[in-house]
């Protein structure tokens, strides 16, 4: 095999994607081949052995799994090498003619979860518009399009913003009161089924399509989506803070996760170029703060330099652990 | 309808006026007749709508906006050693090309003495295309003797500018939008006035491979249309001969029994399998198992053919049950074997249903994507795959696999490319019907 | 049964029921029927005999329109039913074959059970009020057709699992069953023995009290036993016309003469 | 590539022995074909089966057990093995020699193995999911699986997996687009076969079939877009019955469309190849055309319409991006068809493709899905298959 | 032509060409032969004669296992060709066939040219070296079988678009052309006129000289002229089997003899 195969999440498709262009078209090494299928499909293939038929690189938008570190390893995957590329950040934007939008997280859980406190007592969640939570909020009906829970996106809403919101406005108090400590948890994190949540099991551009054909609805969507549709979208900011590449890489901007991509160390030496791919992919040229990933929406990694010399010396999983 | 009464003797009517009972009769045929042409009308009306949705959203893929500028190509950036030793050469990289086109867009805007009111150097350096540079590379490392000389290059714009003159992006949205600004859409309108920007007929949408979601311009179908073809000659090669095989076997030879029946049950359920399942067992069978590559049209062939394959065992069936057993009867009068028989007076006679299988089967596995999902067909591929055989075994990519990719894509630009990689995909799905259907047609015969 | 007896019996009716004046037929280029002209009687039995593709079946099937289904067929000229052109464009094919059936020449049972071929028409046309009286058309059609005591008993077996003979009785027992004005009857005789022949005939003399009967057959002692009037055919062409005593007495046409006589075919 | 060349020379010394035995044979024969048991291209064909058949099986099994061993012997091998093919049906190359027999049994071998097919693909398909499927099971408990009544996974665990608001969201879809489907694709065949011209005919069928051929995105993407607010304003909202974009009657009548040319083109093949003595017998006794069509035609079609409505309730069924974009997501027991719910598939490619960790049960879900749906579809064709049995009417 | 000559042919052959041991066909349930018994010779012409729904088509089809294609049907019992049972696991029915050639009661014409329909029994069977030969063997054919003259200029048009006497002919014709050694032919002059009747039979005569005929006729005339032996079946038995002139004049069975004057159907 000549080409490096990748595999994995859709999240970071795009920015693997303009790495491979970038790779093909600066050096002599054919364009790598970048699949898509989800982070938990690209890291089973990533898994299932070692040999030309079976990936170099899986993209995932969340760390690999114990449980999956354990299979790989049964495959005889025993040297991976973790690479972080940066973080995506996760926003809130409404149709742009519509109603702008200041929110909270506690907002957020007033607003989508399957029940709320009520004066002081557990009730299913009654809100209908976003002023009965909050009069400051435009009087609008909620809608909500989430993520499904397919997406890593979703989990990191659920647990920045959603279970954020649950402890914020101290509803989290009352459930642990009522329910005890285990079922709390998953009370502050359910979600209400009446059709004001709305699951998406597409991706960005179904949800804003959704939005298009009903304006009253609020999406969720990484921030380089939101970024190429300015004109189509406008963003809410979540405790005042805008988001943006500089306040997410600071950490302001709570919602946000790393994305990786894992190399199978066995195959460098045997696949031509896996090794000038994954230095190039983590080069400042193109993962700083000043490349083409973070024009496009990545929040680059502040401690993108460690990461270039963990990659350098092929640190493994193991090695670093 | 028994409740017309009737004496003895029927009065006499005349046949040019129809009796209540054959009124009503013939009202019934009349609605019959209109539900006909009304499920004609209204499938016909459907595809139309969807038609026009495609073609309105997807013709305009076909043309892309050029801008033609000089561009100096300095040595002293490209070349630091000056002795144009292409190993040198190829060490600079893309960015100073983008650079090197950047000053020439600099440069051609201060001669042309071109003023726009808010116009950033970012609205200038977004202008072109990402993929200029890489092209300019390429023609300089084909040509080092280039480097030093000023060249007329002829370079793709951004998507948004290309939009502009696609009446996609509008001076309105353009103010709200980060990606581009009411003042770079000004410039490229004075360029196009000094005639050095134009929207062209765009044949490299048809031939180039797949780009990054950054330059959705250069994005096009060449590497997504080999590979569709590769599979399709796979699953041609294989469904229709096995399926075909298949039916003949269990409508015409199998004995009556479980066993039979068992596979009958089987076939129609495989028809019911999800098609992502049929990945599921790609994956499982043809690469962990047999050891294909992945991302290979071999692989998406054959997880086709196992998909398109009940398709016609079931279309084939049904087109051999419904040959009269006189037929069948007459040839054997005569001496002819059984198989003889169904070669020569069965199988013509079925044809046009099991071209009509092939026909629906074909259209089903050109347009899938699930599963490819799990074979790595659904991926980001750019360098063309040799011819077969092969090219079989070389990564490639997919028609539908490009529209779903596309429509995925942050860049509404990709929207326009999905919507003309589906064209594209509408056209090869007629030419390969084209012959069934003009063989069908030649098939037809009521007896 | 092998008699070659001609009924005295008088032509008393005259009244027509079908008038053929000038009929063109042709399959394409093949010009199948030329310059007919014909009166059929009412409450007549009218042979029509001629040599094998000589355009017997055409010409009946011109009488109801049935040639309308094939394609290539094309028909000019004017046919009468009562008085009426039944190529008028406000006439219904449809009523016009409830009043003219037919049985064809190739049996051809619907895939259905037996009962259900012959109750297709009665059905179709509401001619039975009740399912006892359905039962009662159906017995009455198929004792008609003397198919009735083969199958009494297994009415509900398919009518193509019968043999050729039985096929061709059920199809008869089918048109009888719709009480056609006129019957076209396509050699309805010809996979029958002579027992179930003379039946089929008795039920066409029968039939022939109310109603008008035309039958192709290529026995001459049948059109003789049977028809009161008989047109002979020859290449597309009706050469004669007439009582069926005279026909086959004292044919006028040399071409009538020889085929009776058996030279030529 | 050694391989491609091996296979080029078997295909040459089959070609060989096709001419050679059949110029033999007839030779035997002393030039009358007449003294020969068979036609002498038989004979050639028995050859050419005969040299090319062994060989390349042997590549094939090769190609499979061992795919990257070195290939060279077992090209050799395989060359042998067709020279001694050839050898073979020389030698037996006589004019007594049932060469007709011969090759007929090797094709009737063929058949035996190409609808074998169907079963490796089904034990292929069982096999690839049993493994995964047990995993699952061992993780979560099967009542809950099969009768729980949520379906919510999480990313943490705790997840509930009840497959019935699947089974109930695809069972409705479907449900509501063969509705859509089959009486639509029914009419147009009956149509087209009986009532149109054949200009007509020709036109639309094709046209028609176009339908199967666009992208389901597309399909999707007007569901989403057109279909769904425009149910959503003018029948939902109005009627009371909900305000979500999403429903199960958008993709159910989407999804209709797109199985109309299943259901049409099968069916007008089908009704076509009715013998015209049919037709002719119900007309000649007055029955209007369309009495025709419904009470001889289409049960005489009955087993093939069958078929094509089967084949479009399995499209229905297998149909992913119609269902996401216009039903939704949300894996609901409803009755009201302007809700949002979804099927199996739909959720066995989400899970499949999603961001879980990939030994969790939240993906394994996907295999014990695949696997029920497999054996529900099973049961239905099993019905399906005793239905047609009982009503059908062979004609002649 | 109407005449019930029975000609004083003498039986000479006695080589038995085929000979049906206890036979039992079952349908489904129904029993439609029972315990048949019969020696076909060679070089001879015998006549089934019975009434419809007796069996007669049934019998025919055991003789060159055309029962096989019908699903529900089921034989039992011994019938050898040449001393070869012909329902032994190594007899291929293929093969059998070819010598034992079969013309259906109902025409059954390929939809294919009227030529391609001649040429096929030939060309599957290599009958023909070479394009000449093939067409004189259908023109020999189309003339035995009296269709020559109608269908010389339109050898190319389908089958199906002849007229029914003209597709009962061609299948003669498609039959007669594979030069079978045993010839079985289901009522094959029903839809025939007189003339084309005889001819028929004067093939049959001629095929005679090489080969043994069974023929299925519902006329006992047509039976009588050109048969030398004759079975007469009834209700699935076979009843009576002896030479044609013995039955004729003097049938030992009393069934027989009801049939023959007309007295039984
Ligand atoms: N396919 C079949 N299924 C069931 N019963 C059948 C089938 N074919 C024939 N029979 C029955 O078997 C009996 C004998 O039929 P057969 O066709 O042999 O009669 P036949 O003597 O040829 O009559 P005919 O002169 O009318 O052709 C009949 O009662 C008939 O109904
Ligand atoms: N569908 C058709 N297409 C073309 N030619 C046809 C068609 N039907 C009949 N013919 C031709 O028209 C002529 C008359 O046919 P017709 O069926 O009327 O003959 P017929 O008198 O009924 O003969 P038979 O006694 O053999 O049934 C014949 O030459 C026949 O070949
Ligand atoms: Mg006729
Ligand atoms: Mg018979």
């Amino acid at each position: 095999r000549e080409q490096i195969q990748v595999s994995g999440s859709s999240t970071v498709l795009p920015y693997a994607t303009i790495v491979a262009e970038a790779f093909g078209e600066n050096t002599d090494f054919p364009t790598p081949v970048v699949e898509s299928g989800g982070s938990s499909a690209g890291l089973k293939k990533f898994c299932e052995g070692v040999g030309e038929n079976t990936t170099d690189i899986a993209n995932a938008s969340r760390a690999i799994k114990d449980s999956e570190i354990e299979a790989c390893k049964a495959n005889g995957v025993t040297d991976i090498m973790e690479v972080r590329i940066g973080y995506d950040g996760i926003v809130f934007a409404s149709d742009i003619a519509g109603n702008d939008f200041q929110f909270t997280p506690a907002d957020w859980f007033n607003a989508l979860a399957a029940e709320v406190v009520k004066d002081g007592k557990v009730v299913a969640n009654p809100h209908t518009k976003w002023s009965e939570i909050r009069a400051d909020l435009p009087e609008q009906e909620i809608l909500a399009f989430v993520p499904g829970t397919k997406h890593g996106t979703r989990e990191v809403f659920e647990e920045k913003v959603i279970a954020a919101g649950c402890e914020e406005s101290g509803a989290a108090e009352v459930f642990k009161a009522e329910k005890g400590e285990d079922e709390a948890e998953s009370a502050c994190m359910a979600l209400r089924t009446d059709g004001k949540s709305i699951d998406i099991d597409g991706d960005y551009t179904e949800t804003l399509a959704r939005i298009q054909s009903a304006k009253n609805g609020i999406g969720i969507f990484g921030l380089s989506f939101y970024e190429n549709n300015t004109d189509k979208l406008k963003v809410a900011t979540i405790a005042g803070v805008q988001p943006s590449t500089e306040s997410i890489a600071s950490g302001e901007y709570p919602v946000s996760r790393p994305l990786f991509f894992y190399v199978k160390k066995q195959h460098i030496g045997t696949i031509p170029g896996l090794k000038e791919f994954t230095e190039f992919f983590v080069s400042d040229e193109l993962a700083g703060a000043e490349g083409p990933l973070a024009a496009y929406g990545l929040v680059a990694d502040p401690e993108l330099a460690a990461t270039q010399a963990a990659v350098a010396d092929e640190k493994t999983m193991a090695t670093a652990q | 309808m028994s409740d017309a009464s009737l004496d003895g003797a029927k009065p006499r009517n005349s046949l040019l006026v129809a009796d209540p009972h054959t009124r009503k009769r013939n009202a019934a045929e009349a609605r019959f007749r209109a539900y006909g042409l009304g499920a004609i009308v209204i499938s016909m009306i459907m595809l139309v709508i969807l038609l026009s949705t495609i073609l309105g959203g997807g013709v305009s893929a076909f043309r892309q906006t050029y801008l033609e500028i000089p561009v100096a190509l300095d040595a002293a950036q490209l070349d630091k050693n000056g002795n144009r030793d292409p190993q040198d050469i190829r060490k600079i990289l893309t960015l100073t090309y983008g650079k090197i086109l950047q000053q020439a867009l600099e440069q051609t805007i201060a001669d042309k003495g071109i003023a726009i009111a808010g116009l950033s150097d970012k609205d200038v350096t977004g202008m072109i295309s990402k993929e200029a540079s890489a092209q300019l590379r390429n023609r300089v490392l084909a040509d080092p003797e280039l480097i030093g000389q000023t060249v007329t290059a002829r370079v793709l714009v951004n998507g948004r500018v290309d939009g502009y003159y696609k009446g996609r992006v509008s001076m309105e949205s353009a103010a709200r939008d980060a990606n581009t600004s009411p003042a770079q859409l000004q410039l490229a309108d004075a360029l196009k006035a000094q005639g050095m920007l134009a929207t062209q007929w765009n044949w490299s949408f048809l031939t180039s491979p797949d780009a990054s979601d950054q330059r959705p311009e250069a994005a096009g179908v060449g590497i997504a249309i080999l590979g569709s073809l590769y599979m399709m000659l796979v699953v041609l090669a294989l469904a229709v001969p096995i399926g075909v095989a298949a039916s003949i076997y269990l409508e015409e030879f199998a004995p009556q029994n479980r066993w039979t029946d068992i596979i009958e049950v089987n076939i129609s359920n495989l028809a019911a399998v999800p098609s992502i399942v049929f990945g599921i067992l790609g994956l499982a069978a043809f690469i962990n198992f047999a050891g294909l590559p992945q991302s290979a049209p071999i692989v998406g062939g054959l997880v086709l053919t196992l998909m398109t394959l009940p398709t016609i065992i079931i279309a084939t069936r049904a087109a051999l049950k419904a040959v009269p057993p006189s037929i069948r009867d007459a040839a054997l009068g005569v001496g002819a074997s059984k198989m003889q028989s169904v070669f020569h007076h069965v199988l013509p006679l079925a044809m046009p249903g099991i071209l009509t299988g092939t026909i629906i089967g074909l259209a089903q596995a050109l347009g899938e994507t699930a599963p490819l999902l799990l074979i790595g067909m659904v991926a980001f591929v750019r360098n063309v795959p040799s011819a077969p055989p092969d090219g079989l075994f070389e990564p490639a990519s997919a028609l539908p696999v490009q529209v779903y990719n596309w429509t995925q894509r942050a860049d509404p630009a990709f929207i326009e490319r999905a919507s003309g990689a589906i064209i594209v995909l509408l056209v090869f799905l007629l030419c390969m019907n084209l012959l069934a259907i003009l063989l069908r047609r030649k098939f037809e015969r009521r007896w | 049964m092998n008699d070659m007896r001609i009924l005295e019996r008088a032509v008393e009716q005259t009244e027509i029921k079908i008038s053929a004046r000038d009929v063109q037929v042709w399959y394409g280029d093949k010009h199948a029927i030329k310059d007919v002209d014909v009166d059929l009687l009412d409450k007549t039995v009218t042979a029509f005999i001629g040599p094998s593709g000589c355009g017997k079946s055409t010409f009946l099937r011109c009488l109801n329109r049935m040639n309308d289904t094939i394609d290539i067929s094309r028909v000019e000229g004017k046919i009468t039913l009562d008085g009426e052109d039944i190529y008028d464009k406000r006439v219904d094919p449809v009523q016009l074959r409830a009043r003219v059936g037919m049985v064809f020449q190739k049996p051809n049972p619907f895939p259905k059970s037996i009962y259900d071929n012959v109750a297709y028409g009665p059905r179709i046309h509401g001619l039975a009020r009740s399912r006892a009286e359905l039962d009662e058309i159906v017995e009455k059609s198929l004792r008609g057709a003397a198919l009735w005591n083969e199958v009494k008993d297994r009415l509900n077996d398919p009518g193509t699992g019968l043999s050729g003979g039985q096929q061709q009785r059920l199809c008869i027992a089918r048109a009888v069953a719709t009480q056609p004005e006129v019957l076209l009857m396509d050699e309805p005789c010809s996979a029958l023995d002579p027992i179930a022949t003379s039946q089929v005939e008795e039920l066409i003399d029968q039939l022939r009290a109310e109603f008008s009967v035309v039958i192709v057959t290529h026995s001459m002692q049948q059109a003789a036993r049977v028809s009161q009037k008989t047109a002979f055919f020859h290449l597309g062409n009706l050469v004669e016309y007439g009582n069926t005593d005279d026909i086959f007495t004292n044919p006028r046409d040399p071409r009538t003469e020889s085929y009776i006589s058996g030279r030529i075919g | 590539m050694p391989a491609s060349w091996t296979l080029l020379i078997v295909l040459a010394l089959a070609g060989a022995g096709y001419f050679v035995t059949r110029a033999r044979v007839i030779a035997q024969a002393g030039g009358d074909v007449r003294r020969l048991h068979s036609r002498p291209s038989y004979h050639g064909w028995n050859a050419a089966l005969l040299t090319a058949l062994p060989a390349l099986f042997l590549i094939a099994i090769w190609r499979f057990v061992q795919p990257a061993a070195n290939v060279t012997p077992v090209a050799i091998l395989a060359l042998v093995l067709a020279a001694a093919g050839l050898g073979l049906a020389l030698m037996r190359s006589a004019p007594g020699f049932r060469a007709r027999n011969a090759v007929e049994a090797t094709v009737k071998g063929l058949l035996i193995l190409c609808s074998s097919i169907a079963i490796l693909t089904t034990a292929g398909i069982v096999f690839s999911m049993l493994f995964e499927t047990g995993q699952f099971f061992r993780q979560y408990p099967w009542h809950d699986f099969f009768f729980g009544t949520t379906w919510s996974p999480r990313f943490g665990g705790g997840s509930q997996l009840g497959i019935l608001p699947l089974l109930w969201g695809t069972l409705y879809i479907s449900l509501i687009a063969l509705a859509v489907s089959v009486p639509i694709g029914l009419f147009a065949a009956i149509y087209m076969s009986e009532y149109a011209t054949p200009r007509l005919r020709g036109v639309a069928k094709p046209m028609i079939e176009v339908l199967a051929g666009i992208p389901t995105i597309v399909y999707g993407l007007f569901a989403l877009i057109t279909v769904g607010p425009m149910l959503r304003d003018w029948f939902a909202q109005p009627l009371g019955l909900g305000s979500s974009g999403s429903s199960v009657m958008t993709a159910g009548l989407v999804m209709g469309i797109m199985l109309i040319p299943f259901v049409s083109s099968l069916s007008d093949d089908i009704i076509n190849a009715v013998p015209q003595s049919l037709r002719d017998g119900a007309l000649g006794l007055g029955s209007t055309q369309s009495e025709t069509v419904r009470k001889v035609v289409l049960p005489a079609a009955l087993p093939g319409i069958v078929g094509a409505v089967l084949l479009a309730a399995s499209r229905a069924i297998g149909e992913t991006m119609i269902v996401v974009l216009g039903a939704g997501a949300a894996a609901r027991m409803d009755l009201n068809p302007f809700e949002a719910m979804t099927t199996i598939t739909v959720k066995i490619v989400s899970q499949l493709t999603g961001d879980n960790d990939f030994a969790a049960p939240e993906t394994l879900v996907a295999f014990a899905l695949g696997l029920t749906l497999f054996v529900i579809t099973l049961g239905l064709n099993i019905v399906a298959l005793y239905v047609v049995r009982k009503y059908r009417e062979q004609y002649e």
